[in-house]
């Protein structure tokens, strides 16, 4: 039915499973849409968000899938600039889901914010001083040096493409590229830098609170190179799970275990100075804010297990696996340490997101817990099934895999 | 804070809290509310909701009966130094820029998008997770000096900065200089109702106040200390165990004493 | 073919030029006229009648003995002279049957009207003329139409905060945001 | 030109491109942001001229001076009054959210008639003093047929119900609500002086409060602060000492020097305790039954002391010889809740001030004189029946009064096994409620009179109990006309006995306050510009008390059993009032958790019950049971479960109807041996996890 729009040369499944597919997502996205009108119409007092627990799941979400995303700049980064060719098998892929992951970023930041409809005071009111002004600016912008670099690759629709003036147009943006990614390149480190930042700024949540060079915190440039250490793994993952999905071979895998080596690399520089940051929190700083390491902790829920899985588990472990190319060129070792390595991310920004507002630093007050309640999972749920959306869109009508042609021959 | 300076000012309007006195009534607390319009809420046990700019906290020795003792604690908003709450607003609804000290927050410029709560460890700052729905009649009694707010912004204590400027009226219309308020010319509404005088109210940095002598005292602390936070907020007790309790002691050191960090 | 290509070029842009100037036009044309609603006081004031005869702003326009200002005068204050109607002017006819021997106080519209988070001290600011940031009401004999926005339900007429701030900032006087906010 | 579908795409992108450089968006944005901080449905601030106003809110037992603010002529706030000594610039925290108690939805509107059960029609004025008066018109001259309850301390309009009764011959009628005033004086009477004592703490350099609550809920808290503050300048050394000596940490302790835990069944044992110990570091006295009184304090040995408090007798030592190396030591009897102990707990502790001869001495205890009357026909204050022990008898149907009127009292709900008092008010046929709030018994009342706010109203406070000095206070109102279809009470009442052929002389409040200012020898105008009458107490001694004390029954063990002590906090409400919703806040997450209580023991004790922190559990005394979660809190005394009053209420408002439960259902009313009066301090529940 929709034969024609499909990419050149290139097979997909009946329109009949497409929809029933479609469908099967329409389903969270419009749940995630419900929830999302009762949360602009009757305000966030319906999350579990509290006056302890400002931040929650949305902006450990926030961070997560920014986070996750930092492979579009990265790739980017590494193709246009290092010319590194090989990463063209795959980095259209990488600037979909960076796409998706920033727009998807920015719509749950205006669910999360109490006045959407003063969202614009970020730009027109900003305060330098603020890392979230940074951040604001910084994401704004990236999402429009994405939708840049997504539009071509939307151009070269097999329909679209016909006509002249859009194929000169692809075309042009395609040279330019380079510069695209050049600028995403800066404004990305910038704001996953500003993330962290935002937390190593907290002088009053010694959980967080970290010294630093210049104005930007240690976890500044631990945010940068945590993000670069997920990202591209990431981007393998997703085109796995597609692969799984679709049945048909997406990308060689010697570009995932190209992509792998590359987030291997950055993630056990990111490890090695995360060790160190953290000793040194715990060992320099904590003590003169009066606190121990072990007041950090409380029960299961914020216990220290969570720290361990983080950095080791989920951290060093991974490091290890990608970096020893015996492991790596093994396709389920790089799959389970990309997981894993995905995992500690998220893990990481929940921690400096929940459980730094969760110590009570007061000597008379209580340890606080907090939960997402529906709301908040319903239009998490939402933004996840906006991703299956695009992706699925995007992989049916677009030509995203240059290799798809040849591998499934 | 790295990287951001802060203003010094003439006036440091504070507040210096007597424990040992404060016998926990909740005046204070009714009159903020009142002075601020703060709607009555409806479960107003469910404290993760609620807005008390003025909270009184229950401090125990935590010894075992029959020598447990308590202390109440009136925590307003702290007015630091530097604030950790100020640099990290997007939208400079939140400054620390007037003559006095005083840690302003512009309801009508917040986005309500929290960071300043996360950022402040003394809960001092409130979100309206609704309208402020007051029943049928009560908002003929609203107070004059406190605009009210919609959902979705975080406020705070202002020392009742509506008083200052009244203050300040008042000393043009009698020929005084309101850049010079003798002391007592104004006092948030927590500090005017005290029963038994609890709060003391001036500036800290006029030798003229009672406050300036008073957060001098041996027996004066200051919320965590050492975080460096700088609060406008003395607290003073005779009892050991109480000033223990306004600061983090595990790696020892005295109540009282200040270590900084950067 | 490049010739034909630009032609064709030409054609097809017209829609969007039309679209173009009819949104320009709308806009600002239209629009403003749009979003605020005109209304007019209650009570035809005359400004120019008292000035005539002899009275100053400060005559109605008065300071209290707390320092806060009182305003536009309530019912009390006009009733001094206009208990009972005294002239000729039909609108002293409407203000002594509708609301002075009422006793409701006279809903007048207010075109420097601020919201009300928004503390602003006449007291403050007494040594600069009322003119400064009035209209000069003392000619005026036909009270202007009063612009409400629809939307935000300001006056068109009231001043705007870059406006406070500019004379502030010119004047050294501190923009904090207390200063002017409560 | 026809516009096909590309054309017309072209020029929709077109409008939108041109858009942009309109104001359109910018402008539209800027205003919607202007809207979202200027919602229509978010109420607007008053404006006009301020001014402060001096009143009287009686809405707190003792009565708060203080100064309604008001802009453009609307109240909008209560603080305290400098001028008045009763207030100096203090207000308790009730009085703090006094005018927003002006529109409590709880409020009633205007006078209603009961039309079936808990239905009520409203009703115009006119009907309901034309109903009053009708149903008392056949009562009339046959005593015992109409019966008053006040719960009004202070006010001279007890003097107008006092008279109407006896005017229809009804004296006996009369009754007042329980509280410290009546105990006290039948105490002093005890003791062989009379009058109502008093307790100059602002003199005193050493306070004992033993159970009462004077930093908080007992007596002129107000004023009671205020000297508490006045010794203890803020950086400076304390002038006095002060030791609460009761069943639980409470607001009072919380600033106290010393705590002392004792349990609210051992309130006589530690005073006698205290004055055997006292007597043996050498404490005397000129009283003639010293003699009887030392034998009798010697029997209260350490160890019976230890077996009662379960404390170390070195506290009771060291406590008598703090006390014995003050210069001006002051014992202040009471209950932990501000009522319901007997006459010989007040005899018990009051006797240690006349052991220590501080009766009638600068910062001691003081008789005041009994107050001018401003109706001859009145009875006494003190002569008033208590109104417990009044329907107790109406339950059993030893009194059968056909009509009650219920005067700013709430008998339904604040009197000791609340189930069978609400079921006593059934047996009588017409009730009439004159109440402020829809509370229990106006929810039962066969005719609801709407009574105006204290800033609506004429009222006056003749010697808030607890002054040292004969005290008046008066106010008139801060609103022109009540905000609700209300009247006065008593203009009501005066109306009503004039229709029923009877002159009390007076027409209105107003008009009876002027007579009792003027009776006290006090302006009123000075009275209600805010200033405060005070006179000065007379002389006289007092006895041990040594008979009455003697006729004390020993206490009683009972293992299963635990003390119950009721804990009073002003900002909870009182016995007459919800808590207002401006005070909501101040209830915290451990007294108060959704719609449950918490009852407060400490580790020992809730052991010893084998409950522990957060269970549900049901205790069960009296003629009732009240279900609470477990809080542990070491500043309970041993074998004592602490519980705050004020909530379980069934009507009111959404703010406190149904939240927490009642615990005067489980209340024990007994009488007291040799006085004749009904007691409930030191009620015993027992206790079972559920």
């Amino acid at each position: 039915m929709d034969r024609a729009l499909f990419p050149e040369g290139l097979e997909r499944c009946s329109f009949g499973k497409f929809a029933l597919w479609l469908l099967f997502i329409t389903v969270f996205l419009l749940y995630g849409l419900y929830a999302m009108i009762v949360i602009f119409a009757k305000g966030i007092v319906v999350t579990g968000l509290d006056n302890y627990f400002g931040f929650g799941l949305w902006i450990t979400v926030d961070l997560a899938i920014i986070a996750l995303g930092a492979g579009a700049f990265f790739t980017g980064f590494l193709r246009y600039l290092l010319k590194i060719d090989q990463l063209a098998n795959i980095i259209n892929l990488a600037v979909i889901v960076g796409f998706i992951c920033y727009s998807g970023a920015m719509l749950v930041l205006c669910m999360d914010i109490g006045q959407p409809i003063r969202c614009w005071f970020g730009y027109w009111h900003p305060n330098v001083h603020s890392m979230l002004t940074e951040v604001i600016f910084c994401i704004t912008c990236y999402c429009i040096v994405l939708v840049i670099e997504y539009v071509p690759i939307i151009l070269e629709q097999k329909q679209l493409y016909r006509i002249p003036f859009i194929h000169h147009l692809a075309h042009n943006m395609h040279l330019n590229m380079a510069l695209f990614a050049g600028i995403g390149a800066f404004l990305s480190t910038f704001h996953q830098g500003s993330l962290g930042g935002m937390y190593g700024v907290l002088a009053g949540r010694p959980y967080a609170f970290r010294e630093g060079f210049f104005i930007w915190p240690w976890t500044f440039f631990l945010f940068v190179l945590s993000a670069v250490g997920c990202g591209p793994i990431f981007t393998v993952l997703i085109a796995t799970l597609m692969e799984k999905l679709t049945g048909r071979k997406l990308v060689d895998y010697k570009t995932k275990a190209l992509m792998g080596k590359i987030a291997g690399t950055m993630l056990t520089v990111y490890i090695f100075f995360k060790l160190i940051d953290t000793w040194a929190w715990a060992h320099d700083y904590l003590p003169t804010t009066g606190l121990t390491f072990d007041q950090m902790f409380y029960g299961v829920i914020y216990g220290k297990w969570l720290m361990f899985t983080e950095i080791i588990l989920c951290g060093l472990v991974p490091a290890i696996m990608l970096i020893t190319p015996s492991i790596r060129n093994n396709p389920k070792m790089l799959y389970t340490a990309g997981i894993l390595d995905c995992i500690g991310i998220c893990l990481n920004r929940y921690l400096f997101t929940v459980q730094t507002i969760a110590i009570p630093l007061l000597p008379f007050d209580k340890w606080q817990t907090y939960a997402p309640n529906w709301a908040e999972w319903a239009t998490t749920g939402l933004i996840v099934a906006y991703g299956f959306l695009v992706l699925s869109l995007s992989y049916r009508y677009l030509p995203i895999f240059p290799q798809e042609r040849a591998m499934n021959k | 804070m790295s990287g951001h300076a802060f203003k010094e000012f003439k006036i440091n309007w504070g507040m210096v809290i007597d424990l040992d006195k404060c016998t926990g009534c909740g005046a204070c607390m009714t009159a903020c509310q009142v002075e601020n319009n703060i709607a009555p809420m409806v479960d107003a046990s469910n404290k993760m909701r609620t807005l008390s700019w003025m909270l009184v906290f229950e401090l125990s020795n935590g010894k075992p009966a029959p020598e447990a003792e308590v202390a109440y604690l009136p925590r307003p908003c702290m007015q630091c130094g530097h604030p950790a709450c100020v640099p990290v607003c997007p939208v400079v609804a939140t400054d620390k820029n007037e003559e006095g000290g005083i840690v302003s927050q512009i309801y009508p410029r917040c986005i309500g998008c929290r960071y300043c709560m996360a950022a402040c460890p003394y809960h001092a700052r409130y979100f309206n997770w609704e309208d402020p729905i007051f029943p049928k009649g009560m908002e003929k009694a609203l107070s004059p000096d406190t605009s009210t707010r919609p959902r979705g912004v975080v406020e705070k204590c202002n020392f009742c900065h509506t008083r200052l400027m009244h203050a300040k009226d008042k000393a043009r219309q009698d020929g005084g200089d309101p850049e010079a308020l003798a002391e007592g010319a104004y006092i948030p509404a927590c500090v005017e109702v005290c029963p038994t005088g609890a709060i003391t109210f001036g500036d800290l940095k006029n030798p003229e106040h009672k406050v300036h002598q008073l957060s001098k005292s041996k027996n004066a602390f200051r919320l965590l200390e050492k975080l460096g936070l700088k609060p406008q907020v003395y607290y003073m007790s005779n009892r050991e165990w109480v000033r223990k309790l306004g600061d983090n002691y595990a790696a020892g050191g005295k109540p009282g004493a200040e270590k900084k960090h950067s | 073919m490049e010739e034909k290509k630009q032609c064709k070029g030409c054609w097809g842009a017209l829609p969007f030029v039309i679209g173009f100037v009819a949104a320009v036009i709308a806009g600002w044309v239209l629009y403003p006229d749009l979003i605020y609603s005109k209304k007019t006081q209650p009570v035809n004031f005359s400004h120019k009648v008292h000035a005539e005869q002899g009275m100053v702003c400060a005559d109605c326009h008065t300071f209290r003995d707390d320092g806060s200002y009182a305003g536009i005068p309530t019912n009390e204050k006009c009733n001094e002279c206009h208990s009972d109607v005294v002239g000729t002017n039909p609108a002293e006819k409407v203000y002594v049957d509708k609301y002075g021997k009422t006793g409701k106080d006279v809903p007048w519209l207010i075109y420097q009207y601020q919201p009300d988070n928004v503390i602003f001290s006449h007291k403050a600011h007494e040594s600069l003329e009322c003119t400064s940031c009035h209209p000069d009401m003392a000619k005026n004999d036909v009270p202007p139409t009063y612009y409400q926005n629809k939307l935000s339900g300001y006056s068109k007429q009231t001043m705007r905060m870059w406006q406070c701030e500019r004379c502030h900032a010119e004047n050294g006087v501190s923009n904090a945001c207390h200063v002017c906010h409560k | 030109m026809g516009l096909d579908r590309r054309g017309f795409v072209k020029f929709v992108v077109g409008g939108v491109a041109g858009t942009l450089f309109t104001p359109v968006i910018w402008k539209g944005m800027d205003d919607a942001a202007k809207w979202s901080q200027n919602w229509g449905w978010i109420p607007r601030l008053p404006k006009g001229e301020r001014k402060a106003v001096p009143a009287l809110s009686k809405l707190c037992k003792s009565g708060c001076a203080v100064k309604v603010q008001t802009v453009g002529g609307a109240p909008f706030a209560a603080l305290g009054n400098p001028d008045n000594p009763m207030s100096k610039g203090g207000v308790c925290p009730i009085c703090a959210g006094s005018v927003q108690l002006m529109y409590s939805p709880a409020r009633v509107a205007g006078p209603l008639k009961k039309v079936g059960e808990g239905k009520y029609s409203p009703i115009k004025w006119e009907e309901a003093e034309a109903m009053l008066v009708e149903k008392l018109t056949p009562l009339k001259g046959q005593d015992g047929k109409i019966a008053a309850i006040s719960g009004d301390e202070t006010g001279t309009a007890n003097e107008v119900l006092s008279a109407l009764l006896a005017g229809l011959g009804n004296a006996s009628g009369y009754c007042a609500m329980p509280g410290e005033m009546l105990t006290a004086t039948r105490g002093v009477k005890l003791m062989g002086g009379a009058g109502q004592p008093g307790f100059d703490i602002e003199g005193a350099d050493f306070v004992l409060m033993i159970g009462a609550d004077a930093l908080d809920s007992w007596g002129a808290s107000v004023a009671n602060q205020k000297a508490f503050a006045a010794s203890h300048p803020t950086g400076e050394a304390a002038t006095a000492r002060f030791v609460y000596a009761g069943p639980a940490l409470n607001n009072t302790s919380g600033v106290c020097d010393q705590f002392v835990a004792v349990p609210p069944t051992a309130t006589g044992v530690f005073a006698l305790a205290l004055a055997n110990a006292l007597i043996s570091v050498g404490a005397t006295c000129s009283a003639p039954d010293f003699a009887d009184y030392k034998a009798l304090a010697a029997k209260c040995t350490p160890e019976v002391f230890e077996k009662a408090t379960g404390l170390k007798a070195e506290v009771l030592k060291d406590l008598a010889g703090k006390i014995k190396a003050a210069k001006a030591p002051l014992v202040i009897p009471g209950a932990s809740f501000g009522q319901g102990s007997g006459a010989l707990d007040f005899v018990a502790g009051a006797s240690l001030n006349v052991l220590l001869g501080r009766v009638g001495q600068k910062g001691g205890m003081t008789l005041l004189p009994a107050a001018p009357k401003a109706l001859s026909a009145a009875a006494d204050r003190a002569e008033a029946k208590d109104a417990g022990s009044f329907m107790a008898q109406v339950a059993t149907g030893k009194a059968a009064p056909a009509a009650l009127i219920v005067y700013e009292a709430n008998p339904a709900y604040a009197l000791p096994q609340a189930g069978d008092m609400t079921k006593a008010l059934g047996n009588i046929a017409f009730k009439v409620a004159f109440a402020t709030y829809m509370d229990e018994t106006a929810s039962l009342a066969d005719l609801v009179l709407p009574a105006p706010h204290p800033y609506e109203r004429f009222d006056d406070a003749m010697n808030p109990y607890g002054v040292a000095k004969p005290t008046y206070l008066a106010g008139k109102p801060v609103l022109a006309k009540p905000v609700v279809d209300a009247k006065d009470p008593v203009d009501v009442l005066l109306a009503a006995a004039g229709k029923l052929g009877l002159s009390l002389g007076f027409e209105t409040y107003a008009d009876v306050i002027k007579a009792k200012a003027k009776a006290v020898g006090a302006d009123m105008d000075t009275l209600t510009g805010g200033a405060a009458w005070t006179g000065e107490p007379k002389g006289g001694s007092l006895s041990l008390g040594a008979a009455a004390l003697a006729k004390a029954p020993a206490p009683k063990a009972d293992d299963k059993a635990v003390a119950l002590a009721p804990l009073s906090k002003l900002a909870c409400g009182t016995t007459e009032l919800a808590c207002p919703p401006a005070d909501l806040l101040t209830i915290r997450d451990t007294e108060l958790k959704g719609k449950d209580l918490f009852v407060q023991m400490n580790a020992a004790t809730a052991k010893k019950l084998g409950v522990a922190e957060g269970n549900k559990i049901k205790l069960t005394g009296g003629s009732g049971e009240v279900k609470a979660l477990v809080h542990v809190n070491e500043g309970v005394a041993a074998g004592t479960v602490a519980m705050l009053m004020g909530f379980g209420h069934s009507a009111w408002d959404q703010y406190t109807k149904g939240k927490g439960d009642n615990i005067f259902k489980i209340l024990t009313v007994s009488d007291e041996a040799g006085t004749g009066m009904k007691v409930w301090a030191g009620s015993t529940v027992t206790v079972a996890k559920i």
